[in-house]
Order: structure tokens, then sequence, then C-alpha cells
């Protein structure tokens, strides 16, 4: 499809717009509707708009499997490594509010790592499925 | 106003279920995609009028969300129309050697 | 890297109204964003004039004027005929497409599919594919009215 | 109060006509033949029709960031939705869908020039 003119012209304008708009719903996740799981999914769709225009082989250039298995589980390792810091502080398992000075605060680092951690795996996750399924059905 | 407000919706809901009917009838994959399409826009359109009935403005980035979804969607399901049809001439090929 | 700058400008520009909030936490996390996406586009490849036409300028905001003119009389023109007031007779014309950039060309099928009453269909050897709902709509752009608006893109920079 | 007024009355008058256009676009789907004619009565919902419910919205909102979102919004249908359109019609051309309805001369002289 990457001869498809109309198609590739649109598609570069919009996927920077697309990238933008998934991160601003992860860090916009405590004022409107969102967070680090749709954030992932809108990301991994603007890759997916980039895949079906330019072709597997660049997108698996500009993002290799090694780079996506290591966010996916650098993701979770945040997520994980947050409660595990709560922890050490002497407070339950993901209890925000000892990561800062003040509980307010603490909350608002928590929840702010947190979400990132989510949406790194779920947009790295999604796109690992991605690419296994399109590889395994292309036709030769 | 918001009298006004939910005529609108209905109306808009309207359009949505003729876009329906054609997707469901539609006599080809092209028919049922375009009528998706045309779906999906109202979709848009519904979220927008909805986020001013509730008084919540920020159901509009779902709006702004779906806009853009909504052409993913379409490049994805001829995406996979054209596969189909390149998997099919391959069959009949190898069904004819 | 002119073209990186106007992206990021853009980019920055959207970010501050889609936010609404202007903390210096948010404001901080917009420009790592905007860095970001900058960073994910230089590696898809995708900055460059035909996705930024930053050189249209001045010709784009009289373009855009008078299309949407052309876009509001043919939307009453098609719900005419869509109610039967008045005939309903589908067209197909060929139109030559001797616009110099590929981006001219973009532009001028997206007008022409913008406008209700005809659509694009297809791009082949230089020929534009283009269904009408009516006569008068296939007499009007074989006549070239809609070609003599496009903004002029850029030669040679992209094959 | 009395702007109020007039801001009431515009947002009522372009979202009903918005509405209407809508449901003609609605009907098209319907009344218009084939595919390809298909195509004009979704641009008549893609592009004034949602103008005008957008806009009516944003006289409620006044000059504020929803109006500046509510633009947005209307952009993104106004860049997506022709792009969308081309190539679900390119790709039906592609697969070989003929117009029907053609006049008689027309359809000869497109398959004189076709082959």
């Amino acid at each position: 499809m990457a001869d498809n003119l109309i198609l590739r012209v649109m598609s570069k304008a919009l996927i920077p717009v697309i990238i933008l708009f998934a991160l601003y719903v992860q860090f916009h996740g405590d004022y409107s509707p969102g967070g680090g799981f749709q954030a992932g999914v809108i990301f991994s769709s603007a890759i997916l708009l980039y895949v079906m225009v330019f072709g597997l082989d660049a997108a698996a250039k500009v993002l290799p499997d090694k780079a996506l298995i290591f966010t996916a589980s650098f993701g979770v390792l945040l997520y994980a490594g947050t409660g595990v810091v709560s922890l050490f502080l002497g407070g339950q398992y993901l209890n925000y509010s000892l990561l800062a000075n003040t509980a307010m605060a603490g909350q608002h680092i928590g929840i702010i790592v947190i979400e990132l951690g989510v949406g790194l795996t779920v947009a790295s996750v999604m796109l690992l499925i991605f690419f296994t399924f399109a590889r395994r059905t292309r036709v030769e | 106003m918001n009298i006004l407000l939910t005529g609108a919706a209905i109306a808009i809901m309207f359009t949505m279920l003729l876009a329906l009917i054609r997707a469901l009838m539609g006599p080809t994959v092209f028919d049922r995609v375009l009528a998706v399409n045309m779906f999906g826009t109202k979709a848009v359109l519904l979220v927008a009028v909805f986020a001013f009935i509730s008084g919540r403005p920020d159901v509009l980035d779902i709006a702004l969300l779906y806009s853009l979804l909504n052409f993913v969607g379409v490049v994805a399901a001829l995406r996979l129309v054209q596969r189909g049809k390149e998997y099919a001439q391959k069959k009949l090929e190898e069904d004819a050697q | 890297m002119k073209l990186t700058a106007s992206l990021s400008l853009f980019l920055s520009a959207l970010w501050l109204l889609l936010s609404g909030h202007y903390d210096i936490l948010l404001i901080s996390m917009g420009v790592a964003s905007v860095l970001f996406t900058i960073y994910m586009s230089h590696r898809m490849k995708i900055i460059d004039d035909e996705g930024h036409p930053i050189h249209l300028k001045g010709q784009f905001f009289k373009f855009w004027f008078i299309l949407s003119g052309k876009i509001f009389t043919s939307n009453i023109d098609v719900a005419l005929r869509i109610l039967g007031v008045k005939p309903i007779q589908p067209q197909l014309i060929k139109l030559k497409l001797d616009q110099d950039s590929d981006l001219s060309k973009v532009i001028y099928a997206n007008a022409i599919t913008l406008t209700p009453g005809s659509a694009s269909l297809h791009i082949e050897d230089g020929y534009l594919f283009v269904h009408t709902i009516s006569r008068e709509g296939a007499e009007e752009l074989l006549n070239g009215d809609m070609a003599k608006l496009i903004p002029k893109g850029i030669t040679g920079e992209n094959q | 109060m009395n702007l109020d007024l007039i801001a009431d009355i515009t947002t009522a008058i372009l979202v009903s006509f918005g509405c209407f256009l809508g449901i003609i676009g609605g009907l098209g789907m319907h009344r218009l033949g084939d595919f390809y004619s298909r195509l004009h009565a979704v641009g008549i919902t893609d592009t004034l029709c949602s103008f005008l419910i957008l806009s009516g919205l944003a006289f409620q909102a006044g000059l504020t960031l929803v109006t500046v979102k509510l633009i947005l919004v209307f952009l993104f249908l106004f860049f997506t939705s022709p792009t969308a359109s081309f190539s679900l019609a390119n790709n039906a051309w592609n697969w070989g869908l003929k117009p029907e309805n053609l006049p008689v001369e027309l359809a000869e002289s497109y398959e004189g020039d076709d082959s």
C-alpha cells in the first residue's frame, strides 16, 4: 500500500499527531478520561497505521523486537518497583503516600510512575502481539 | 437548550441506525465499510453532543480519539479485504497447479 | 531542520491547546512528549515537506476559503438530489493531472473528494478517475475550475 | 442575558439544520443506487453536517478551550474523511467494482479508454 499516494502523504501528517495525543492521554489521566492503558493502545494504533502504509519491514526497523521486549518488561518492573520502594519506606505495598515528604505529593508521583509503567507495557505488548500475528499471515 | 440537544442526539442516532441497516444489508464489502465509516463519524458527533448534554466537556477527548481511530479502523479493514483477495488468488493458483 | 522546528512548534501548540493545565509538572511533561514524538517521527522518516507543507503559507488560506464555499453549495446540491428534487445522473470522468508535485496531486484529489457530489477513485498514469453524481458537476471539473485553485508544491526535492 | 439568548438561537438553528442534513445523508445511503454514488451521501455527513453541529456546540461553549477542542475534532474529521473515502473508493476500483447506472454513451467511451 506504500504506493498509495494519498494515504502516504496524509499518514505522514497524522502519525505525529496521534503519538502526541497518546502521550496527552497518558499524562492527563487524573484530569480527563484516560490513563496508561488507553494511551498504550492509542500509541500502538499510530504504529499500526505506519505498518499498514509503509510496510512491516520499515516498522521493524523503527521498533525492533528486542526494544519492545525490553520496554514491556521495564514497564512491569517500574510498576512492581514502585510498590517495593514503598515497602522499603515502611508502608504497605504500593502505598504512594510515603514516596515524598507530603502524602499529596507522594500520591501524585506514585500515580504518574505507575501509569507510565502500565502505558509502556501495554503499548509494547500490543505491538508485539500485532507483529507476531502480522508476520505469521504474510502472503509470500 | 438540553431539550434541543437531546433531540439532536436522537436525530444523530436515527442516522446511525440508517447507516447500520446499510452495513447489515450492503451488497459488497465496501458498502459495509463505508457505512461503518459513516457510523463512526456520527458517533463522534454524538459524543460531542453528549458532552454538552451532561455538562462534562472532558468527554470531548473521546470524540477526538474516535475521529482518529475511525480512520485507522477503515484503513485496517481495507487492508484485510486486500489481503483476503491476494490470499484467494494465491489459493486459486495453487489449486490450478 | 526547518521542518523539524516547525513540527515541534506545531506539536507544542497542540499540547498547550489540548492540556488546559499550565503548571510546571505538566508543562515539563509536555516538553518531554514533544521531544519523544519528534524522535519517533525522525526514526520513521516521516518529517518532510509532504507531511508538513510549510512552504504553502499564503496560498493555502485563499484555497480553503474558496473550497469551503464550493463545499457549501455542493452539499445543498447533493441533498436536493437525494431528496428527489433534482435528478441523479452518475458520471465517470478522467481528469489530466498536470500538477508537478505529489503534494499538489494529493490536495487536488482530496479537494475533489471533500466536495460532495464528486469523488476521486483512482490515480493512474497521470490521470485521475472521478465519479460525479451530476452532469453539471462533471462539466465543472472538466473545465478545470478546481484545478486552478490548487496551491503549487515543491518540485524536485521528493522525486 | 440577551447575548445568551442570541447564542442559544444560533445553536438551535445550526444544530437542527446539521441534524437535518445528517438524516438526508442517512437516507441517501438507501436511495442511491450503487457504492460509488453512496460515497457522495457520506460526503454530506462528513463535511457540512459535522461542521454545522460542531459550530452550533461552539456557540454554547463560548471562547474557551472547549471550543478549541471542538475545532480540533472538526479538523481531524475534515482531514481524515476524504482520505478514508479515497482509499475505500480506490480499493473498490482495484477490486474491480464497476459503477452502475452510467449513461450509455459515457459507459461506452469509458470501456474504450480502459482497453
